[in-house]
C-alpha cells in the first residue's frame, strides 16, 4: 500500500511529502525523504516489551508493573528530573509537563543541548522570523551560519532555499546567493557564493563587526576580525544590504561555542539592523523532529519553553540552574524520567555518571545508550510511524504526524496518561 | 438530567429587554428553560447583579503569536505565578499569561466566550491546540485573509464569488469562525519590508488596493451568510493622522445585513489619531464617532489602553517594526507564507507620556461618544492595549465621571488640549455595561442564535453573578465597588454548571469551539480547481492534504453551517 | 598533541542514530576526523586508534584523515564517544562546550569500545538486544 | 542580636536548599521559618542547628551567621533590606538577589548569580564568585541597579551583565564577556578579562589587567591618567555595534592580541 504526503519525524524540517510503501504492517520503501529520514523509517529497531534491570541483568516485565514501578520512583524522589520529549508528539509532551507539575519535578527538553541558548537570546532581543515558505518564495540571499544543512538537514536547501523554486524566485540558481559562515569548510560551503571562514570562537566578534559596518561605522573595525578580513566583511555587509529579502539560518556553531546565547543575540541584532535597510529574517536550524513542539507546549502550559522547575509548586525558570545538564552535573536530582530522547548518548560524561547512580525510567521505543544505565524501560510507539500526533516544524508551523503502520504498541500519550493517573491516585487525589 | 435554579438574581439581559428585574433563572442540561422541578439544585443570587456570561469579541489568547509572546518573556512570567491548587493548574504571567492563566482569570471575571482575534490559517492547528488548553471559555477564531495571495488574485479579477469560495474552503479547512483583515495588503508589502500608506495604495506585485480587498471581502462575507461580518484592523494603525484612513475605510461600507453590522472595526482607539507627528498627536474620536453614529452598518470595539507594562502583538508586522525602532526593546516578527504577517513588541504605557495619555482618553471617548452602545464594545485588544484583567477598571471609568476626572488629574497636563475627555459627562448604566460586554458582542458576532449573550429560554446557560447590589451601589461615586465587583464573580456559570466561585475555578472545564462551514456548489469549490491546487503545492511548504485541521483538534467543536448564495 | 574538538552531526551518524546497538552506529560515531598534516605529526595512518582526553574524560577513537577540518582541530560526530570527553560545564547557559573542548591526542593500541562498554564503565548494566 | 545557623549533615547533600527566608528581618519574629529542600517544605530547624544570642528590635541590629556546608543553599539574603549576613564557608546560587540594603559577607566562594538584580547594600565575597555575578535575569532588560558587589577572588563568565547602576569590583580576573550589555554603573576589574563589554550601551568599565580578544567595535578616543591607581589607561567608547556610549578603560593598550 502506498501512503502519500507522509510527514518525516526525523529533523526540524518535518518534510511532509514522503511517499511510503507499506507491506504486511512494515515500511518497505520511502520515497522523497533524505537518507536520514528514510533509513530511520525503514530500519526502525524496537524494544519488544518493557524491561527492568534485575541485579546484573535484564528481565521483561508488563506495562502494568512497569508503570507501577515508575510511579513509585517518581513519588519517592525529592528532585525528579523529567527530560527529553522532542521525539514524541505534543499530546504526550503536555501530559509530561502536567506530571512534572504534579510531582514537583524539573521538566526539561532537548533544547537544552540544541538551541537552548538561542531561546535565551530570543528572550533578550526577540526574533524576527517567518515561515519557511516566505524564504522559498522571496529570499535572494541565504546565509548559513555555523550549520551544515547537507549533513544535518539534508533537504533544507532543496525544499526551502538554495535549490527551491519560489513565486518570486523562479530560477533559484541564478536568483539566489548563498553565504556560508563556519570555522571549517564543510560540505555546505562548497555550494556557497561566498564562504567566510571564522576562527573558532570568533563568531561574536565577526557579528559585532558586521553590525558596525551595516550601520556605517566600518571605520572602527580593525583590518582583520577573528581571521576574517575587513574587506570580506564589507563585501558581505553590502550583499546583505542589497538583498531584497535575506535569510540567516544558524546552527549549533553559534549555540555550542563560547558566548553561546550572546552569539545568537548578536546574530539577531545584526538581523534587526539589516531590517533598517531591507527585509531580513533569522531562524535557528532546529534539530529533533518535534523539538520546537516541546517549546510550544511547555510555553503555553508553564510560560517557559524549557528548563521549568516545579519544586516550589509554581513554575520557575533559569537555564544554567534548572537545565538538565546543570542539574545532573551538580548531582542534584535523585530520580529521572527520560522520554523520547537518549541523554546517555548526548550528555557529557559527568552527567551520564550521575544518571547511572540514580533510578532512571526511560519511555522510548528503541534500545539506546540510555537503556544500559536505566532501571526500567517502557517502549512506546514512534510518533510519525505508528503513532499520530502533533509536531511543530522549525519555523513554528504545526503539522500532524500520521500513524502509517499499526503495531498495537501503546503510544506515549497512553503510557504517560496511565503513569499520571497512577501518581495522582497514589497522592490521594 | 441536571437542573439548577438561580433565585433572586438582579438580571440585565439587554437582548431580551430585561433591565434589573429581580427574578429566578431556571436551567436544565446546560440551557435556560422556563422552569425546573422542585428538587433542582438552588443557588441564591441574593439580589446580586446577574448578566449573561461575558463575551470578548477581540482578544489574543491562543496561537503562534501569543505563544511567542510568552516564549520571549520570562520576565513577565515572574508575575502572576500561582501553584497547582484544587482543579487549577499552575499559572504564570501577567500580560501574556499561560493558557490556564488566561482561562482562569477570564472565568473568575465572568467571561465564558472569547474570540481569538487573529489565526493564520497555516498555523491554525496551533490555535486549536491552545483552545483545548483554555478550558473554561467557548472559543472562536478570526481567520486572517489580509495578505492571502489567492484572495488578492480574486480581488484583482473582480471575482467576488471566487473570493467567497476561497474563504469558504479556508474557513472550513482550518475550522475558523470569521474573516479577519489586518492591515489588508500591508502585510504582503511587509513581506518585502514595506508597508502601505493608505487604502488606495497598490499592494506590490498584486495590483490591488486595500479598499478593493475590503469591499470584495465584505461582499464575499455576505454571499456566504457568515454569522459575523468582516472583522477589520484598519490600515495605518498607530500613526498620527490615521483617522483619515479610518474614516475613508468606513465610507466604503455598505449596509448589507439587517441582523448585524456589515463591518466590525477593531481596536479603533489605535486608528483615531489626528495630528501629523507624535508631537502634535490629538484625538479624532469625535470625527470617528460622528461617522459611526450615522452608520448603523459599522460596529467597533474600543481598543482601550490602560497604563502599565504590556505586550503588543498583531498580524500588523510593519507597525511593530516601527514600534521597535522607537523603543529599541525586543522585537519579534513572524510572516506567514502566502497569508499574513505578525509582530510582537513589549510596551510600557506611561502616565508621563502625553501620547499614551491621549491614547487612553481616545478609547474612553469612543465609547462615550458613540450613541448606540451596540456600536462600540469594550475590549483592549488584549494584551495590546492592556491585559483583559483591566476590564473592571474600564467599566468603572465608563460609569463614573468622577473616576475619570480623578484619573485625568494624574495624567499629563496636555490631555485637555488634545482630547475632549474632560468635557464628556456621560455615565453608562448597568444595562449599557451589559451591552458593551456581552449582548453587543453576541449580536455583532452573530452568535445570539447559538444561545450566546442572552438568557431567553433555549439560550446556553452561561451566566455571571457579580457581588454587586445594583440598587445599593451608585457607580458614579462608588466606582471602587464597581471595579472590585467586576473583578471576581460570586458565581460564574458555564453551560449550567458553576465553574468559578469567589475567584477560584472549581472544575476542569470543557469548552466548545465554534467554527463555520459555508456550503458552496461543487463547481465553485477551489479544492476541485486544478489551478488552485497547483499553486498551493508549488508555493506553500506543506502539502495541501496536510493543511486542513483534523477533527481530533476540536473534541467539542460545534460547526455552524451556512448556505452560500453562489 | 593538543587540539580543539568540534562535534556535530554527520550523515552516517544520523542515519543510524535510532539504532545505537548497530555496528553502523558504533563505527559512525567513534571516528575522529583529523587533518592529514596533524596525522603526520602524530605519526599515524588513516584508521589508526587514538586516545582523546578532555576536561570530562577520555576515549579511544578511530582516526580518519580529512581536509575539511583545520589543522589544530578535530571533528568527532556527536554521540556517546565524543561525550566521553566533554565536561558538564555550561557557563550557566545550560549548554556544554560541545563544539569547543580542548583535547589531548595520543596514538594508542587500545581497542575502540562499544557503546555498551562505555555505559558499563559509567556504572550501567549492558542490555544485549 | 546574632543568629547562628549551622547546616546539619544531610542524607542527600547535593539536594539544593532554597532559603530566601534567611534574611535578618525575618528573625525579629523568631526562628520558625520555612525553607525548601528539593520539592519538600522543611522547617529551618530541620536543616540547621539554630542558636540565638541577644535580642533586637530592628533588622539593622541583627547578624545572621551561617556555618557548615552551605554551598547548596540558594537564595540566602534575597530581598534583604537591612542587617548583616555572614557566611563562613561557600554559598549557593542567588545569594543577595534583589537585595536593597544591609551587608552580606561570604568568607568562601559564592555560586552563580551572586547579587542578581541587586538594588542596594553591600556584598563582599572573599573567595571566587560564579558565573553571572551581579547580573540580570533572563529576558529582563535591567540588571543590578544599585549597591556594591566586591569579590576578592575571580568571577566567572557574564559578570555584571546588564549592569545598570551601582558598583561591581572584582579584585581578581573575570571570565568571558564581563560587562556584556552594560547600561550604567561602574565596573572595576583588577585582573584580566576576555571579550569585555560586548554590546555595551552606557556605564564605565575599568580593566587593570590584560584584555583578551578585545572586541572590534570599540572606538579608541584617547588616554587618561588615573592618579589614585598610578596608571595611564586607554579609553574606548562603545559598543559601536550597539550605538553605545559606554566607556571602557584599559591599562596600557591592554590588548593581548596586538
Amino acid at each position: 500500500m502506498l501512503i502519500k504526503d507522509v510527514v518525516c519525524p526525523f529533523c526540524g524540517c518535518l518534510c511532509d511529502d514522503l511517499d511510503v510503501e507499506v507491506e504486511n504492517g512494515r515500511i518497505i520503501r520511502v520515497d522523497n525523504a533524505c537518507t536520514l529520514g528514510s533509513k530511520t523509517m525503514v530500519g526502525d529497531d524496537r524494544l519488544k516489551a518493557p524491561i527492568r534491570r534485575d541485579g546484573k541483568g535484564w528481565i521483561e516485565t508488563t506495562y502494568d508493573a512497569a508503570i507501577e514501578e515508575a510511579a513509585q520512583i517518581l513519588l519517592d524522589a525529592d528532585r525528579p528530573l523529567l527530560y527529553g520529549w522532542s521525539r514524541t508528539h505534543g499530546e504526550a509532551q503536555g501530559i509530561g509537563v502536567h506530571l512534572a507539575e504534579l510531582i514537583g519535578g524539573v521538566v526539561d527538553n532537548t533544547s537544552t543541548v540544541c538551541h537552548g541558548p538561542s531561546i535565551l537570546a530570543i528572550q533578550e532581543v526577540g526574533h524576527p522570523g517567518c515561515t519557511l515558505g516566505q524564504v522559498k518564495n522571496r529570499a535572494d540571499l541565504i546565509i548559513y551560519w555555523g550549520c551544515n544543512p547537507i549533513d544535518a538537514h539534508p533537504r533544507h536547501m532543496s525544499r526551502y532555499t538554495t535549490y527551491a523554486t519560489g513565486f518570486f524566485v523562479k530560477d533559484a540558481h541564478r536568483d539566489r546567493k548563498v553565504i556560508v559562515v563556519d570555522t571549517r569548510r564543510n560540505e555546505s560551503a562548497d555550494v556557497a557564493t561566498e564562504f567566510v571562514q571564522v576562527e573558532p570562537g570568533g563568531d561574536y566578534a565577526v557579528l559585532s563587526a558586521l553590525r558596525a559596518i551595516v550601520r556605517g561605522r566600518g571605520d572602527v573595525v580593525p583590518p582583520s576580525v577573528s581571521g576574517v578580513s575587513r574587506e570580506q566583511l564589507v563585501r558581505v555587509a553590502e550583499m546583505c544590504k542589497n538583498a531584497k529579502f535575506g535569510a540567516i539560518f544558524f546552527g549549533l556553531g553559534l549555540t555550542m561555542t563560547a558566548g553561546k546565547n550572546k552569539n545568537v543575540r548578536n546574530a539577531i541584532e545584526l538581523t534587526d539592523e539589516l531590517n533598517r535597510h531591507t527585509k531580513f529574517i533569522i531562524s535557528p536550524m532546529r534539530g529533533h523532529g518535534n523539538v520546537y513542539g516541546t517549546n510550544e507546549v511547555f510555553t503555553w502550559i508553564t510560560g517557559y519553553p524549557y528548563a521549568v522547575d516545579f519544586s516550589r509548586g509554581i513554575a520557575f525558570y533559569n537555564p544554567g540552574e534548572t537545565t538538565a545538564i546543570d542539574i545532573l552535573r551538580r548531582g542534584e536530582c535523585d530520580a529521572c524520567l527520560v522520554v523520547a530522547s537518549d541523554p546517555a548518548a548526548h550528555f557529557p560524561k559527568p552527567c551520564v555518571e550521575h544518571l547511572a547512580r540514580i533510578p532512571v525510567v526511560q519511555i522510548d521505543p528503541h534500545p539506546n545508550a540510555t537503556t544500559h544505565i536505566c532501571r526500567l524501560q517502557i517502549p512506546g510507539s514512534v510518533a510519525g510511524i505508528d503513532a499520530a500526533g502533533t509536531a511543530y516544524r522549525m519555523d513554528g508551523v504545526p503539522i500532524r504526524l500520521k500513524a502509517i503502520i499499526e503495531t498495537g504498541v501503546p503510544n506515549d500519550t497512553e503510557i504517560l496518561q496511565r503513569l499520571y493517573n497512577r501518581v495522582r491516585e497514589a497522592k490521594g487525589e | 438530567m441536571t437542573e439548577l435554579l438561580i433565585r433572586n438574581a438582579c438580571v440585565f439581559d439587554p437582548l431580551n429587554g430585561i433591565r434589573g428585574d429581580v427574578m429566578d433563572i431556571a436551567i436544565r442540561d446546560g440551557r435556560i428553560v422556563e422552569s425546573v422541578q422542585n428538587n433542582a439544585d438552588v443557588i441564591d443570587a441574593s439580589g446580586f447583579l446577574t448578566l449573561p456570561g461575558g463575551i470578548d469579541s477581540h482578544s489574543h489568547v491562543c496561537g503562534t503569536k501569543v505563544n511567542f509572546g510568552r516564549y520571549m518573556s520570562p520576565e513577565d512570567m515572574r508575575a502572576g505565578r500561582t501553584a497547582r491548587r484544587g482543579k487549577m493548574h499552575v499559572t504564570s504571567g501577567y500580560y501574556v499569561p499561560t493558557t490556564y492563566g488566561n482561562s482562569y482569570r477570564y472565568s473568575t471575571m465572568g467571561y465564558t466566550t472569547v474570540l481569538e482575534g487573529a489565526m493564520a490559517p497555516l498555523e491554525a492547528r496551533h490555535t486549536h491546540e491552545e483552545f483545548n488548553a483554555t478550558p473554561l471559555q467557548d472559543m472562536l477564531a478570526n481567520t486572517l485573509f489580509d495578505g492571502n495571495w489567492s484572495i488578492m488574485e480574486a480581488v484583482h479579477a473582480q471575482d467576488v464569488k471566487r473570493a467567497a469560495a476561497i474563504v469558504a474552503w479556508t474557513l472550513s479547512s482550518v475550522r475558523g469562525f470569521a474573516i479577519k483583515l489586518t492591515n489588508p495588503g500591508g502585510t504582503e508589502a511587509w513581506g518585502w519590508g514595506g508597508d502601505l500608506t493608505g487604502i488606495r495604495d497598490p499592494v506590490p506585485n498584486f495590483n490591488v488596493t486595500p479598499a478593493e480587498i475590503i469591499t470584495t471581502m465584505i461582499e464575499a462575507n455576505e454571499l456566504l451568510h457568515l454569522p459575523h461580518s468582516v472583522h477589520l484592523h484598519c490600515n495605518n494603525l498607530g500613526k498620527p493622522g490615521n483617522y483619515a484612513t479610518t474614516l475613508e475605510t468606513f465610507g466604503l461600507v455598505p449596509d448589507l445585513n439587517k441582523n448585524r453590522q456589515t463591518l466590525y472595526a477593531t481596536h479603533v482607539q489605535f486608528h483615531a489619531y489626528g495630528g501629523s507627528t507624535w508631537r502634535d498627536i490629538c484625538s479624532k474620536a469625535d470625527e470617528i464617532t460622528k461617522s459611526v453614529n450615522a452608520k448603523p452598518q459599522i460596529v467597533m470595539d474600543m481598543g482601550q489602553i490602560m497604563f502599565g507594562r504590556t505586550m503588543t502583538m498583531t498580524a500588523d508586522g510593519p507597525m511593530e517594526f516601527n514600534l521597535y525602532c522607537l523603543h529599541h526593546n525586543k522585537w519579534s516578527n513572524h510572516d506567514v507564507e502566502l497569508e499574513t504577517g505578525s509582530g510582537i513588541i513589549p510596551v510600557l504605557y506611561s502616565k508621563k507620556s502625553l501620547v499614551n495619555c491621549v491614547m487612553w482618553a481616545i478609547g474612553l471617548e469612543l465609547a462615550l461618544l458613540t450613541k448606540n452602545p451596540y456600536q462600540c464594545l469594550l475590549a483592549t485588544d488584549n494584551p495590546n492595549g492592556a491585559p483583559f484583567v483591566k476590564y473592571p477598571e474600564i467599566i468603572g471609568l465608563l460609569m463614573s465621571k468622577r473616576y475619570r476626572d480623578e484619573e485625568c488629574a494624574t495624567l499629563h497636563d496636555g490631555i485637555d488640549q488634545r482630547t475632549s475627555i474632560s468635557s464628556i459627562d456621560r455615565e453608562m448604566d448597568w444595562n449599557e455595561i451589559a451591552i458593551i460586554t456581552r449582548a453587543g458582542q453576541a449580536r455583532a458576532l452573530g452568535i445570539a442564535a447559538q444561545g450566546k449573550g442572552h438568557l431567553a429560554p433555549g439560550a446556553e446557560a452561561d451566566l455571571a453573578i457579580y457581588p454587586i447590589r445594583c440598587d445599593d451601589v451608585d457607580p458614579a461615586t462608588e466606582y471602587r465597588k464597581v471595579v472590585e465587583g467586576f473583578q471576581k464573580t460570586r458565581f460564574t456559570i458555564k453551560r449550567g454548571r458553576v465553574v468559578a466561585r469567589d475567584g477560584d475555578v472549581i472544575v476542569d472545564g470543557a469548552n466548545t469551539t465554534f467554527w463555520v462551514n459555508p456550503t458552496i456548489p461543487d463547481e465553485h469549490n477551489v479544492a476541485n480547481d486544478p489551478e488552485f491546487v497547483k499553486k498551493f503545492e508549488e508555493y506553500y511548504t506543506v502539502r495541501m492534504s496536510n493543511y486542513p485541521v483534523q477533527d481530533v483538534y476540536l473534541p467539542r467543536g460545534r460547526c455552524i453551517k451556512t448556505e452560500a448564495d453562489i | 598533541m593538543k587540539v580543539m574538538m568540534n562535534t556535530g552531526r554527520t550523515v552516517p551518524q544520523g542515519e543510524s542514530v535510532e539504532r545505537k546497538h548497530s555496528p553502523e552506529y558504533e563505527s559512525a560515531a567513534s571516528v575522529c576526523f583529523i587533518h592529514p598534516v596533524d596525522m603526520m605529526v602524530l605519526g599515524i595512518e588513516d584508521g589508526a586508534h587514538i586516545r582523546l582526553s578532555g576536561s570530562g574524560g577520555s576515549v579511544v577513537l578511530t582516526a580518519v584523515a580529512s581536509e575539511t577540518v583545520e589543522q589544530g582541530s578535530v571533528f568527532v560526530p556527536l554521540g556517546p564517544f565524543s561525550n566521553h570527553i566533554v565536561s558538564g560545564e555550561t557557563h550557566c547557559t545550560g549548554m556544554p562546550d560541545f563544539k569547543s573542548t580542548m583535547v589531548e591526542i595520543i596514538p594508542t593500541e587500545d581497542p575502540v569500545p562499544s557503546v555498551a562498554e562505555l555505559m558499563e564503565a559509567l556504572g550501567g548494566v549492558r542490555y544485549a538486544h | 542580636m546574632r543568629v547562628i545557623l549551622e547546616a546539619k549533615v544531610r542524607k542527600k547533600p547535593f539536594l539544593p536548599i532554597e532559603a530566601e527566608s534567611i534574611i535578618p528581618r525575618n528573625f525579629l519574629k523568631g526562628t520558625d521559618l520555612a525553607v525548601y529542600e528539593g520539592n519538600k517544605e522543611r522547617k529551618l530547624v530541620d536543616l540547621f542547628r539554630i542558636s540565638v544570642e541577644g535580642t533586637a528590635v530592628t533588622p539593622e541590629k541583627i547578624e545572621v551567621v551561617l556555618k557548615g556546608d552551605t554551598s547548596r543553599v540558594k537564595r540566602i539574603g534575597e530581598y534583604m533590606d537591612a542587617g548583616k549576613i555572614t557566611i563562613s564557608g561557600d554559598v549557593g546560587m542567588h545569594c543577595g538577589n534583589f537585595m536593597s540594603g544591609g551587608d552580606i559577607e561570604i568568607l568562601g566562594n559564592a555560586d552563580a548569580w551572586l547579587g542578581r538584580e541587586m538594588r542596594g547594600g553591600y556584598i563582599l565575597c572573599h573567595g571566587n564568585a560564579g558565573h553571572y555575578c551581579a547580573s540580570g535575569y533572563r529576558g529582563e532588560k535591567t540588571g543590578m541597579q544599585g549597591g556594591r558587589v566586591e569579590v576578592l577572588g575571580n568571577a566567572g563568565d557574564y559578570c555584571a551583565e546588564y549592569l545598570t547602576g551601582g558598583e561591581v569590583h572584582i579584585h581578581g580576573s573575570c571570565g568571558d564577556m564581563a560587562g556584556v550589555e552594560m547600561k550604567g554603573g561602574q565596573f572595576i576589574i583588577d585582573g584580566d578579562a576576555t571579550r569585555p563589554c560586548g554590546n555595551m550601551k552606557d556605564g564605565t568599565c575599568m580593566i587593570f589587567g590584560t584584555v583578551r580578544q578585545m572586541l572590534p567595535t570599540f572606538e579608541r578616543i584617547g588616554t587618561k591618567k588615573l592618579p589614585d591607581r598610578k596608571v595611564t589607561v586607554t579609553v574606548y567608547k562603545g559598543d559601536v555595534a550597539n550605538r553605545g556610549k559606554g566607556i571602557m578603560m584599559v591599562k596600557g593598550t591592554g590588548r593581548s592580541d596586538e
